[in-house]
This record gives structure tokens, C-alpha cells and sequence, in this order.
């Protein structure tokens, strides 16, 4: 058996419309004005778009605020364990190529206590769609410090005031190999979907960090950003290759190094797509072996195979 | 598992055979043959070689190895015991000793048995030939090695040399060990198969009359009407285990002696269109093997003690999630980091209770190489039926352990990997409240448009998260239920020897040869001990309790420490459940597998 | 802990008080108040501080309070229990239920006992006058606090008006509350604190007369000889007394219900000269702590279930390399993610065996709010002596309810956080086997010039590793050694009510107020129930076999499940020890705490 | 008590000379020619040339062949679990300001297990000297693939050769914020030396990846690293401000993107400072707060401290 020939019996494409009705779930659990619910709005609007076969989308998520997403939404899904969503999506993306693998999670979840997984993830591109709701906060435990929240931010953890420099999600990315990395805000709903579309059409380990408000306990922390307050929404100017003198100075994705650059960009930062690769990914390499190895064997029975290593060892 | 077919005779014998050793008998139905040398010296090729040979000539045969503690290099040892009866152990005492180096001679020559035959390189080792308790055979194995292969091998080759040696004693077949050397070193370039080849007949033109008066033969014991026999360590048995149960994904990371079950399956797997990865750590691994699960491949992940610590945040979700996944433990000594390279029994607690809340899980243990094979079956089996994780525990001594056993009739045993994908009805439940859970892995269709979320939280029928306080009683005992269920469906082990008596000893793991063989010798000597083996540690089997009520003392024996109130591991479980006082425990914690005549010692009165 | 000195009556009345609430006698000596709303009312402020004042006055105060399972908003208990004789639970049933809302009524008013006072909001609730079960005390409460604020406030200060209304119903010190009130918003702007006090006037004249024939008042009975009363929630008893018991450094992560013992410590602990640090996870925070520890200052590392369940590894680390640690685990309902904002005492198998080999560390709980003060300090001084991890199990419900209890004898009490760095003398052994291990923190000067390692591999005297077999033997027994030692020391637990007879309840953990009101009740009715709490459970104290023995049956209370044998965490590992079959369980997993008659219900016959 | 006072106690220098013969503990227990025993050699140099009070020094490790380390040096020492010892570490340096905290480690207890906390433990900046020594293998467990490994590279778990793009060591400690990162090579004893008195007296995290040879599982890993086996060792021309146009072109150690772009350089890659700066450490902000907040309460005993607090609680 491959892991290819079995799930493209069931995925063939199915003729209901995929609604926002079919799409709903439980009703979230999340406090009224959380910015979380813009990235699920904006996570319907792709799914409808997009008309993937309903039970091929999986959505996965590790624990906090934001990782109770999969039960919003409704699709097969699991809510996993605190910070290990990474490892989990990648045994799904591996052995499943029908599936669309989705991720959603916390600041907390994916920099602090999952931010190993992060970078073997990204390192080993394996295929998926992440999404990182970024409120500098964790939420669910109710106002501790949070590898993003900056300097100064007074919470449970710091009462005086944070005083550990944050994480840079872009620039731990790219050290990592994210072969897609981009940023958007909650508050921005067009930009969050463009920006969802492009990371699941891109074929590797796509991640986007969202802006995303909790307005319990660090409401107003993207004041500035939000241009709806008055704030800036700066995007990132991507090159036309257009050949224009004014391409010139727009940004190359493709430049490891420039992304690096504009990721020192203060807050809040600048926002679109820092870097995107095509580099081959972990679950084609592993096709590929595979492949190899079987082609090698000719088309032997799984039970052929084994018999064969037992005569060996008589 | 084997059944007894003859008594291993030199080695049930209970009183040592005295004088010299051409007194013994030309026929031999089993022999203990320790190699002590340097881990460079290519020991554990000459001993594997050894015991294949065995597995094809029909015999019984077990190895024991040592790995040192420095990093590469350093003193090692490789056991072989071969027998034409049931090999049980790798044996108390060696027959014959081949010392390498003075160390080699000087640290083993306590574990020849008297009238034992020493052989030893005499260009290396001055033994004391006062000590008259021995057969001395010195040879220049070294230098005859150089010699023979040319002087460019350095020392290499003299594993093979002595491999010729000891075929020409024992009278073993040359042609098929030469044909096990053309394979073993086949797929390199042709000199070196050529080198090989002439360190062997070196080794085997030796003229060995010259030092001893006996040729030994063991005695030709067909087992009749039984097939072939495969040859090959416990690790191994256990990954080939696993895909023959349909395992195809798994992922792991690096810790002795688990690593080579990763190794293998890292290799095989893509054959089978599956795939083992290699994690960052114990945490992804586990992890990485749900999402392998959770996406309808029952997978598989393991590690030794310290990487099952980290693991049990996320068995405790199999637990919750209901999530099939076999989780293999190769213990070895704890705590801690404790002894990487020695054997123990300890992290039996573990894999019962080692998870927050309670969060039931299923716990079997391997008897020996072979059960290795079976167990990894039983475990998809159980895994696959209840939707839970299962533990597998294994030790380091049958990691590395070598036994030939009858060839698995593999047709009638292959598992389907396949996932079901049928669509699931309208009012399809996830976590049904009577029933045993059956997830619809995703790419299922769900006819009533309503797709699962699998969940860690307490949840209802339909994974929604819950605090309902009903909810929580209800679902727990749904848990434990679906374990009182398999526990129904467990056979009661037999008991082996006399069905009722004085003396049950109860094992579990790989000290089911050692017990096995201490009531064999027991019965010799006239001491009715009977023995019995848990397989499945939890649930345990129901009706163990009639089974203890027939004898008057119960003593289980254990790898691991008698703990702060006498008991060890499964004593412990056993007297919880049963409350039987006569259950007591025999345990050690020296790093080594119990030797018989420490478990006679250790039980008789 | 705090000794009976009356039995609060209507608590314990067995039967019903029946009838009207006027007909209750003016003098109590025991209320129940609960307060339902949503959980952004504030009604934790209004309770908090009747607890306060009750902690003021010399009375016993217990509180209870539910979290939304929504992350913030949704509904919300809070109860205050509060008597002049002792309070051991949190109340079976209210005497006084206050409703600010429709739902709260609904899903509150079965909890109302026969009798008592329904106070309800009359803006929002419209209760079932047919009812004749309890007496209705309607007050336009939203209404009446915008009035008396001037609308500006929204919903905000209904609270503090129901505290008004509360003061004047119980006949309670007004002046103290405002006092009260004017401390808790005082750090905040003055108009806050005046907009606090006009609620609270406002409810605290409203004619009560008009609607309740009846005032009740606490009987005077001062505790004579007795210090003050201090009044906090379990978790600041826990972290106030790792304070006094010398902890000034520590590591953690958050996690419900542990969190504010951390968000204490990083507090607190910088005025003492220490640290408390958020580490990125669990397995860096125990690192940390262990870090701390083997820099000299004993160090405290916490969470709940899940965060422990990462910690085993290091865990087994601080057993082999003896390096003294606490870990505090303020369970909550598990497995897995579980029911975060439930209580459980589901966690005691992991404390006793969650790390893999033989890797003996000493478990304690905490019975009640006081007791988390103390246990904190039995811990540290175990730690210390033994210079082993200590785990201390508390849970949800002791997290967050609010008691009094006596003022500490903080001068007798306070430990010198003070490592030992006076040099080392020559022929200094880290491990030595006879004794216990002390070890020399770094910068201490060892005078033979031979500097210690620490490790987790198996060792020598001098800390080197070592695979030697008797040489683990012996250092497995001398780390069981220490641990039997200790339980010598341990005070065999006083038997509360007859000294023996029928029924004994064994309890650990949360469970002693309840049990003991049990047994209290029972006696009210003439049966003879017995009890004994367990503070030392891993070792256990030495004896408890004398103690079951004058009882007929054994009966363990403990929250958690029944297991696949049919017994609770703690039974399970009595039995293993006792082998007594009269030992057995009940056990309840709705992640609620013992009702004082669900205990009785459970063991009466 | 402050953690400050205690330890100055004993911290006294001692007068007897710290000699390579008192530093020199058990015989190291790796395989004859390894990398690890000339990165033990510079360090017993170093801690000969500095004369440290010898109790004060501390050597920590995880678990690998390489974090055998702490038993072959003479020290008070540390052989934790794998992947933690970083916070083992943190733990000592932010309680005991008065200790040098070494820690050594391999590439995969540094970069795979325990690759999380070493950006956080960068991030925060607590004052330790790190040396990974780099090996791109699995040592003590055989041969399996590390995170260092290359593409190709044939071990147990990768039969047929790495497929995983590897970790890129310097990327990571940059992305993470570390404030002492450089790179030497076992065979360079003088340049290691050099490396590693340079990372002891930054104050902040200092990090030197060390490529260290493994003879039995990766024989001549570095071969073309190596100048004694004809390879080149190429160091980084750090600026030295002399204001000459030679200077110009010069790499300056306290420039992010340049260091990140050095980064890039293939294997072998450079040796030396990639980066330093000087940005304030955890253990100083920890121990300023510590002290606004003691000088704030004025010199109260914890006794009177804990009291007031209880009576506040009445
Ligand atoms: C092992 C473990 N540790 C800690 C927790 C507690 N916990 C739950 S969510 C969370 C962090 C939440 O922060 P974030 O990931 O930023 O998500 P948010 O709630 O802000 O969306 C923590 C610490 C847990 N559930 N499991
Ligand atoms: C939790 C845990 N997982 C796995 C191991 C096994 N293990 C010991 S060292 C090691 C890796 C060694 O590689 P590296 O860190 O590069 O050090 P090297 O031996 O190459 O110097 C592993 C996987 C362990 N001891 N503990
Ligand atoms: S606590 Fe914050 S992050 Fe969580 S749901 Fe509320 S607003 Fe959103
Ligand atoms: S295995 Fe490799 S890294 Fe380990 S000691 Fe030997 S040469 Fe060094
Ligand atoms: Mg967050
Ligand atoms: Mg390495």
C-alpha cells in the first residue's frame, strides 16, 4: 500500500457548495471583541472561495484562546496538547497528501513553549498552513507574559513591567527555513485573506503571524496598527518584476537577507509577505524515498516483502 | 512462545560435571559459549554468525551481550548459547571461555564452569595454568591471524579466525558458516569476503587435537513437522513485529536501546509506502505519531525511560482522545539517565500510572525475542479494537539478545494498514457514550455534514467540550470500561509446571527464560515450583486470584528494586488488586538478568 | 490544622429546619451564602470580603467558587460559609441564596435549602412564588445601585450594594466592612473608593425590615487564647509559606489552577532578595528550579497535571542526582487537558511513580487552606534533610477558596534561606552509601581539592559513573534507605473520633473538611464513623496497619476514579502495602468536591 | 538575605595556582582522536591563563559524548538530562552572580532537543559560556542524523543520506537575540582559546559553536575545515576602527544583518566573532528590580517583611 492511493478514493470532489453555514461550529467561546473572531470570519470567506472538498480540511490547534479554533469550525479537527500542534499537523501533512492541513494557535503555544517544533517544522518544510494569532498575551491563563509582549508590558508575570526581550517571529522564521512567512491583523480582514490564500497555495511550511487583539487583557495593543484607530497598516511592497526603475527598491520575497532587514522594521511592524521559497518540501523528499525504494522492489506484496527479509534471516 | 521440547542438560545439571573436560560427553545438547575481548574486536559478528548457524541447523540458541560504558572501544563480551533442547537463558556459567586480552581472561574466567575450556590468544594472555579447574587451550590467535591473512589486516580478522576455531571444536558446519560470511560481508567489495573467508579456514585448519582430546557434537534433534526457524535480536522481531501488524508510520528519536527498533523501521518502511521520522525530540515524536494515528495509521513511537517521560503528556491525550497509538518502551536501568547500557524492569509504574488524571492505558510486556514478534501483534490488535494507546515494554537484554525461533506463518498473519474511509452516517458520534470509540479518520465523509473534533478537553458524545459534572463520571467510567472489556477477552496464562503446589513464581518480561528454566531445575532436584507469565500487565488477566489460591507462597520476580515497602513493580499491582499477602517479591538491581540460580536461591526456602 | 471547638448546628442539623426562615432562632453560628451571577459582577470581591470580615471577628470562614469554562464573562458562583464553631466544608445546601440573574436562580435554587432565603435581583429575576420552600426577598438591586450612584456606573457596584444588604440582613460590622472596602480600592483613585462606600451605604439601609420578619446574628463566641486570623486563598497559603519556609527561588509556567502561585512568587519573592522566573515551558522551569537548587537555595518549580507531566524526567534527575526540590501540583480534573476549572484528585499516581525506573521522592498534601502554609514548610524541611524532590499535591478547590486560620507564629516559624558554603574537608563524598547525601554547592571550597559532580547516571561515592552491578544495588538502596528513614520519622496520624469501631474513612488532600463534617454528622445521629487524614503519602507514615486493625471496615474517600480493580489512587496504593481486603473505596470523578452526605451515603451501610 | 552578599563569603581567591594538574579530573572516556578532547585542552588553557578562584568555577552539560565534559574537568559540575542544561544553567547564573557558568554540549542536545531553550535563554541574555561542540552527528547514540548533519550524509537513520536542510547554528543564535555568537574549530587550539576567553568575559549569553570531530561516526567531517589535513580555516577580518579604507570592508561584529549574511557562507563557513553586543542581561534587570524593590521597603528582615504582609491579610 502507498499512503497515495488510498485517501484519493474518498476526496474526490464532493458537488455541495461549501457555505459558511456548512463551515459553522459551535458558537465561539471567545470574549465579545476578540480579535480572534476576524481570523475566523476571514478563515470562512478562504474555505468558501476556495471549495476544497469538505472532508479533506483539517483543522489542528494546541491550547489557549486561539487554539480552541477547530471547535469553531466545522471540519475534522483536533485540539491537541499545549505547544506540540507542529509535530501533530506534520503526521497528518505526511502520511496524508489529500488532506489541507491547517494550524491555528497562540503566541504562547508556538514561541515559548512550542517554538522548537516551530523551527524543525520550518527547517524540514513540511507542508502546511499555520496561522499564529499574535496578542502578546496569554489569554487563556489570563494576562501572564508572553514571548511577544514587548518591554514595559505590565501583566500577572511582570507587575512592573516585562523586561524579557521579545521573540521576532519573522526573523525566528527565516533563521529556521519558513519557506513562506508573512504578516497581517486581525482588524484587516481583505489583507488576512490574500494572505491565507497565498500561504496555502504555497506547496511548504507556510506561516502567518496575525495581529490579533485580546481585548481582555491587552486591550489596545495594536492601537497604533490599527488603522481603524487611527493607527498605520504598513504593507510590505512587494516586487513587480516589472523591470520599472521603481521596482527597484521594492522587496525581492525571494531575499533571505532583505526579509531579515525588514523584520527590524519597530512596531507595529510591517505587514504582507516577508519570504517565500520553493524549496522541495520534507513530504516530497519522503515520496520521492519511498518511490525510489519501491520502484527498486518492483510490485511486491507488503507480505512478499517481509517474507523476503525472513528468508534472509533464516 | 516455544514449548519445552527437552531439558537442556549441562546446564539443568545442578551439580557442577568436576574433572577434566574430555570427560564429558562427545554429545552435547547445549553449550554456553562466552567471547570476551575488546567492542573493536568484531565479537558480536563471530557470535551472531554462531547463532544464525544454530538457527539454521535447527537448534535453540541465545546471546548475551555487554556493551561497554566508553563511548567506542573498551571490554565487551558476546554469549552464545546453543542447544538442541530449549535454550531459556543465556546461561549461568559458560562452557567455554575465548579471552582475547589478560582483562578478558582475568574478568570472565570466574564465569567458566569447572572442567570449562579455557581458549585463549597466547600472544595476549598468560593465564595462571596452577588453577587446575580449567582446560587450557592456548593459541596464538593474533599472530596466526596476521600471519594467515598477510600482516596488513592489523588485528582485524581475528574474530573470524576464532569462528573457524571454534567450528573445528565443535564440529559445527563449515559450509554453511562459510556461505553466512559470503553474505555478511557480500555487498562490500570481494577482498574483503575473500579475507574473511581466509581467516576462517585458518582458523578452522588449526589443528586443535593437538590441545584437546574431544571433538563435541551436538546431538541432531530435529523438531519435526515445525518450520524453519528465523534468527535475529529482540528489536528487531519487534519492528518486523510491528509491520507485520500493519504499522506503517511511526517517528522516534535516538536513545539506547531503542534505537535500532528506529533504525529498522526508518529503513523498511518506505518499502511498504510508509515512513518512520526522525523527531527533534520525545515530545514531536509522540506527537508526530497521533498525527499518524489521528489520520487513520495506527502508528507507532518509543524510547527508553527518560524519552517515555516526556512522552506521557501526550499518551495521557491517546488516553482522552481515544487515539490508537503503540508506544514501545526498551527499558533499560533507571533512573534518570541510570545505566544506558544495562537491563532493568523499572518503568513498569510508569507506563501504568505515568500519565496526569486517571488516564487508563493498555501495558503488555515481551517474554523473549520471538514474543517480541508476537507482542508488537497483540498490541496493534488491542490498540486498533479499544482506540487507546498501548504500551509495549521491552528491555535492553532482549534488545540485543540473538534467539532463533520458529518462522511466523506471516500469510496468515499480515495486517491491513488500510484506514477505513467509508462514509459515516448522519448522527454519526465521535465519542459514543456506550460504545467503544471509532474515529472517522479525516478525509471520511460525514453524511450528516457534521465533522468530528478529536479533543483532550472532557468532553460529550460529539467532543464538544464540557464541564457537565454527569459528563465527566460518565465519560471516565467509559474509559475504564473499554480496559475491563479487554480484560475479559485476555486468556488466563498457564501455569507452568505443577498446576497447583508450594511455590508460584510469577515474571513478567524477559525473565520469563531464567524462571522458566529455575522450575525446570527446581523439578530436577525434586522441588515442585511452578511459574507463570504475564504477558498483558493491565489490565491484568481476570481469575489470577483462583490461580494464586492454589499455591501457598507467590513470589514475583523482577528486575527492579523492592521499593519503600518490600515490592517490587507488578507485585505491587498484583497485591493492590488482589489483597493476597502471600504475594511477595524476589528483586535485583544490578544492572543483569537474573541468573537461575539466583531465582532458586532467591524462592526456594 | 484547626481544632473543633463547636459543632456548627445547622450544618449538622440531619433534618431540615422545615417551615419559615422566621422561625429559625435569631443566633446562628453557621451560613451559607451564595452568591450566583456572571462572573464579571464582582461577586468574588463581595464574597472575598465577607470572608475577610468573618476572618476579622474570629470566625471560621470557607468559601467555594466556580470559573466559567468561557474564557471570560458567563456564569459564576461565589460561596461563603461562614460559622462560629469550625467549618469543614464549603456547605451541602445554602441558607442564603442571592440571584442577580434568571439563570442564576434556575440553575441555583436547588441548592437552596428548605427554609432559606431566596434574595433576589427583582430587575432581572422572576422567581416561582408557588414554591412554599423558601422564604422570597425580592430587591430591585440593579435599579436601586444605578439610583444610588447616579447611572453613571452601569452595572458596576451591584456587588458591593448586595454586601450592604448582606451586613444588614447578618447584623454585620458595618464599620469593619467599609474598612474593608476602603483597603481594597484604595490604592485605586478616590472617587473609586466613594463610589464603593455609597453602594454599600445604599444596600446597607435598605429596610431589609419591610421583607424579612427576622435578622440573624453570629453568636459571640471568641475564641479565647487564640491569636488573630489571617484570611487567604489556598494558593497565597502555599506561596506565603514557601516563603517562610526559606524558598526565595523558583521557576514555573502558567497553567490553571497553579498560576497564582507563581504570579505571587514573582511578586513577592524580589523583596526577599530572590527570583521567581517564567520560564518558556515546564521542562525549562523545573530545569530552572533544579538549577537554583544545585546552586544551594532550595527552589520550588509548580503547575498542574499537565506541566507535571513534562517535568517527570527532571523530576527522576533530582531522585538520582539527590538534589532537594519541591514540586507543588495544584491538580485539577484530568486526563489530559481535562476539565481545567474542576477539581480532581487524580494526580497521585504520577506524584508516587511518574518517572521512569526506581526513582523514590516524597509526596505530601495539603488538607485546607492553613494546612497549604504549613505543608509548605513540612516540604522544605523534608527537602532539606533528605536533599530529595518533594512533591506537594494540592488541587483546585483549596486554590481559590478563601479561609481564616490562626496568624502563624511567623518568628518561630521562618527559615534561613541561607546555603551552607563553609569548605568541605578533605576525603568530602557527595554520594556516600552509609549516609545522606549533603551536597556542596558550587562556590564552596573542597579542601582535598577534588570538586563534585552532580549527575543523573549512576554513580560512585564521588559522583562517577558507574555500570558497576552491586554498586547500583547498593545506591538504589541507599535512595529507598533515606525514604524509609523519613517515615519513621512521620507522626502516625490521630484517629479522629472513636478510637476504633466500625467504619474508618481515610482521607487525603481537600477531602479532610468534608470527611470530617461526615463523621461529625454521623456521630450526630448516633453511628460510630471514624476518621484519619493523610498528609505523608509517599512514604506513608509507618503504623497505619495498628489503626485498621481496630476497624471493620476501611473506607477511602478520595476524588479520582475507581480504577480498572475497583479502587481510588490512594486505596490502591494502601492495599498494596497492607494487603488488608477490608480497604476500599469510594470515589467520585465529577470534578466537584465531596458533599459532606455523599460521603455518608457512601459509607453508612 | 541578598544573593548577592552569601557568596562573596567564600568567593575569596584562593592563593594556590590553578595548574592543569588540579583541574584535570577522570580520564576522559571518548574515542582516541576525538575532536572533544583538544576543545577539553583549550579550556583547562583558559582556565589556567584566568586563575579563577577554583571554586567558583562551574561546568554543566546535558547529555551527549560531548557533555561528558563536567567529568573530566575538576569543578564543581553538573551531567543533567538531555536538552536541558541550558536552564539547568540559568538557573546557577541568575542565582549566583558570583560563579562562571560553562556549559558544553553537542549538537543535538543543543540544536534539536534542547534548541528551544537556547533561543530563549539568548533571548533573555542570562550570563553563561556556551560551547556546542558540533560534531553533525549523533555520538553517543551511534550515528543517528543531527540537526548539523548535511544533506547526503549517510547515518543509521538516514540510510540512503540526509534529506533534511540542517539547522544554520549562527542564524539561530542571531534570529534569537544571543549576544556573544562565534564559531572555532577543535583543530585550532589558539584560535579556540582566543574564542572562548573572549565569550567568558562578555557579559550576556555568549555561544561558540566549535566544530569538534567526531573519528567514529564521521570521520573527517571537516577535512576540508581542517588546515592540517590541507583544508582552509578562514577567518572573519573583524573591523578594527582604524579608520582605514581596509577597514571599510571589514565585518563589524556589532552589525545583525552582516553577521546574518556571514551566515551564509557554505561549509566550512568562517571562524570567529560573527556577533556582540551589549545589550543589558536578565540577571542584571532581575537584580535591579530586586534591588528598587528592597530599597523601596528599606531594610526590613524577610521576618518583618512576610509579617506585614500577614497583617495585611487580616
Ligand atoms: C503543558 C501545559 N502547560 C500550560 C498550559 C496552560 N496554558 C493553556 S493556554 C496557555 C497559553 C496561552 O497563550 P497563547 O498561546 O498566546 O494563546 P492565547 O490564549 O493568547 O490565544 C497556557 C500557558 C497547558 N494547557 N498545558
Ligand atoms: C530524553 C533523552 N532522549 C534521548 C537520549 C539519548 N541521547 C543521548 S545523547 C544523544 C544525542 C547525542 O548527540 P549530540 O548532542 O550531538 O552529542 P555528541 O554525542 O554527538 O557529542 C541522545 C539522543 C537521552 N539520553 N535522553
Ligand atoms: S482572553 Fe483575550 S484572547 Fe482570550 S478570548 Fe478573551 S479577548 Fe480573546
Ligand atoms: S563517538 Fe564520536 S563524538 Fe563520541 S567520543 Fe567517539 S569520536 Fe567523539
Ligand atoms: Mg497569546
Ligand atoms: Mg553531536
Amino acid at each position: 500500500m502507498s499512503a497515495e492511493d488510498s485517501p484519493t478514493l474518498v476526496s474526490t470532489p464532493v458537488s455541495e457548495k461549501l457555505t459558511k453555514k456548512a463551515l459553522t461550529a459551535d458558537h465561539p467561546t471567545w470574549c465579545p471583541g476578540c480579535g480572534d473572531f476576524a481570523v475566523l470570519a476571514a478563515f470562512y470567506k478562504v474555505l468558501e472561495r476556495r471549495q476544497l472538498p469538505h472532508e479533506n480540511i483539517v483543522t489542528l490547534a494546541g491550547i489557549g484562546c486561539s487554539s480552541r479554533f477547530p471547535y469553531f469550525v466545522n471540519s475534522h479537527g483536533a485540539h491537541f496538547i499545549h505547544g506540540r500542534a507542529v509535530p501533530l499537523a506534520s503526521g497528518v501533512s505526511l502520511a496524508r497528501p489529500d488532506l489541507h492541513v491547517f494550524l491555528f494557535g497562540g503566541d504562547g503555544d508556538g514561541f515559548s513553549i512550542g517554538g522548537n517544533h516551530l523551527d524543525h517544522g520550518a527547517r524540514k518544510n513540511i507542508r502546511m498552513t499555520y496561522v499564529i494569532m499574535d496578542n502578546f498575551v496569554y489569554g487563556l491563563t489570563k494576562k501572564q507574559t508572553s514571548p511577544t509582549s514587548p518591554v514595559g508590558y505590565k501583566s500577572k508575570t511582570d507587575p512592573t513591567g516585562a523586561i524579557d526581550q521579545p521573540v521576532n517571529p519573522i526573523k525566528k522564521l527565516l533563521a529556521a527555513g519558513a519557506t513562506f512567512i508573512a504578516r497581517t491583523h486581525a482588524t484587516q480582514i481583505n489583507h488576512m485573506i490574500q494572505m491565507t490564500e497565498r500561504a496555502m497555495d504555497h506547496d511548504g511550511f507556510s506561516v502567518i503571524e496575525c495581529l490579533s487583539e485580546c481585548v481582555e487583557f491587552y486591550p489596545g495593543a495594536f492601537d497604533p496598527a490599527n488603522p481603524r484607530k487611527g493607527g498605520e497598516f504598513k504593507l510590505i511592497d512587494e516586487k513587480k518584476w516589472d523591470g520599472t526603475p521603481e521596482d527597484e527598491v521594492r522587496h525581492d520575497v525571494t531575499d533571505e537577507i532583505a526579509a531579515y532587514r525588514l523584520a527590524n522594521v519597530p512596531f507595529p511592524g510591517l505587514f504582507g509577505v516577508f519570504f517565500e521559497n520553493d524549496r522541495p518540501t520534507k513530504n516530497a523528499f519522503e515520496r520521492k524515498w519511498i518511490e525510489t525504494t519501491r520502484a527498486r522492489l518492483g510490485s511486491p506484496t507488503d507480505l512478499e516483502i517481509l517474507q523476503k527479509t525472513f528468508d534472509r534471516m533464516k | 512462545m516455544s514449548t519445552p521440547s527437552a531439558l537442556p542438560e549441562l546446564a539443568s545439571a545442578p551439580t557442577p560435571v568436576g574433572g577434566r573436560a574430555d570427560l564429558r560427553p562427545q554429545n552435547i545438547n547445549d553449550a554456553v559459549i562466552r567471547l570476551a575481548g575488546n567492542s573493536q574486536d568484531g565479537i558480536q559478528t563471530a557470535g551472531a554468525m554462531l547463532a544464525r548457524l544454530a538457527g539454521r541447523s535447527d537448534q535453540e540458541v541465545m546471546t548475551y551481550m555487554t556493551i561497554p560504558s566508553t563511548i567506542s572501544g573498551g571490554p565487551s563480551i558476546f554469549q552464545v548459547r546453543i542447544g538442541t533442547g530449549e535454550v531459556l537463558s543465556a546461561g549461568d556459567e559458560a562452557d567455554f571461555l575465548v579471552a582475547f586480552y589478560q582483562h578478558s581472561y582475568q574478568d570472565h574466567v570466574g564465569f567458566l564452569k569447572e572442567g570449562g575450556i579455557l581458549l585463549y590468544d597466547s600472544d595476549h594472555v598468560q593465564p595462571d595454568l596452577n588453577d587446575r579447574r580449567f582446560v587450557y587451550c592456548g593459541v596464538a590467535i593474533t599472530g596466526l591471524t596476521v600471519e594467515a591473512l598477510g600482516g596488513t589486516a592489523k588485528d582485524k580478522g581475528k574474530n573470524i579466525f576464532v569462528l573457524g576455531l571454534i567450528a573445528a571444536i565443535f564440529h559445527l558446519d563449515a559450509e554453511k558458516l562459510m556461505g553466512l560470511i559470503r553474505e555478511r560481508f557480500g555487498g562490500k567489495n570481494e577482498s574483503i569476503v575473500n579475507t574473511a573467508l581466509m581467516a576462517f579456514q585458518a582458523g578452522y585448519s588449526y589443528p586443535v587435537g593437538t590441545l584437546l582430546s574431544t571433538r563435541y557434537e551436538f546431538e541432531a534433534r530435529p523438531k519435526t513437522g515445525r518450520p524453519g526457524q528465523v534468527t535475529m535480536d529482540g528489536n528487531q522481531a519487534l519492528a518486523y513485529g510491528l509491520i507485520a501488524a500493519g504499522v506503517r508510520y511511526g517517528a522516534g528519536y535516538p536513545i539506547t536501546p531503542w534505537s535500532t527498533v528506529m533504525e529498522i523501521l526508518r529503513s523498511e518502511l518506505p518499502k511498504y509506502g510508509g515512513l518512520f521520522v526522525q523527531a527533534e525530540d520525545e515530545l514531536a515524536a509522540v506527537s508526530l505519531a497521533l498525527g499518524f494515528s489521528y489520520s487513520g495509521y495506527l502508528a507507532v513511537t518509543g524510547s527508553a525511560g527518560p524519552g517515555i517521560s516526556l512522552k506521557t503528556e501526550a499518551i495521557g491525550w491517546a488516553s482522552m482522545a481515544e487515539i490508537p497509538l503503540l508506544v514501545v518502551n526498551v527499558q533499560r536501568g533507571g533512573p534518570s539517565t541510570g545505566l544506558p547500557t544495562n537491563v532493568e524492569q523499572s518503568d513498569l509504574y510508569q507506563a501504568v500510572f505515568g500519565s496526569h488524571g486517571d488516564s487508563p492505558r493498555v501495558v503488555l510486556a515481551a517474554a523473549n525475542v520471538e514474543d517480541c514478534f508476537y507482542v508488537a501483534l497483540e498490541a496493534a490488535r488491542i490498540a486498533r479494537k479499544y482506540s487507546t494507546p498501548v504500551l509495549i515494554l521491552s528491555d535492553g537484554s532482549l534488545a540485543t539478545r540473538i534467539e532463533a525461533f520458529d518462522e511466523p506463518d506471516l500469510k496468515s498473519i499480515m495486517q491491513d494498514p488500510q484506514p477505513d474511509f467509508t462514509p459515516r452516517p448522519d448522527g454519526y458520534e465521535p465519542y459514543p457514550i456506550g460504545g467503544i470509540t471509532k474515529h472517522a479518520p479525516p478525509g471520511t465523509r460525514m453524511m450528516g455534514g457534521k465533522y468530528p473534533v478529536v479533543t483532550g478537553l472532557e468532553h460529550d458524545e460529539m467532543g464538544h467540550p464540557t464541564g457537565r459534572p454527569a459528563l465527566h463520571m460518565a465519560m471516565t467510567a467509559k474509559r475504564r470500561r473499554k480496559l475491563k472489556q479487554l480484560a475479559e477477552e485476555i486468556p488466563l496464562p498457564e501455569v507452568y509446571g505443577s498446576p497447583e503446589g508450594e511455590i508460584l513464581i510469577v515474571g513478567w518480561g524477559s525473565t520469563f527464560g531464567p524462571i522458566r528454566e529455575a522450575v525446570d531445575r527446581a523439578k530436577a532436584r525434586g522441588v515442585a515450583v511452578a511459574s507463570l507469565h504475564l504477558r498483558h500487565l493491565h489490565p491484568l488477566p481476570n481469575g489470577l486470584d483462583s490461580v494464586f489460591a492454589r499455591f501457598n507462597r507467590i513470589i514475583v520476580a523482577e528486575m527492579n528494586d523492592e521499593g519503600l515497602y518490600g515490592f517490587g513493580q507488578l507485585a505491587t499491582l498484583l497485591r493492590a488488586r488482589f489483597c493476597d499477602a502471600k504475594i511477595r517479591s524476589l528483586t535485583k538491581t544490578d544492572g543483569l538478568t537474573f541468573r537461575v540460580k539466583e531465582i532458586l536461591q532467591g524462592v526456594l526456602p
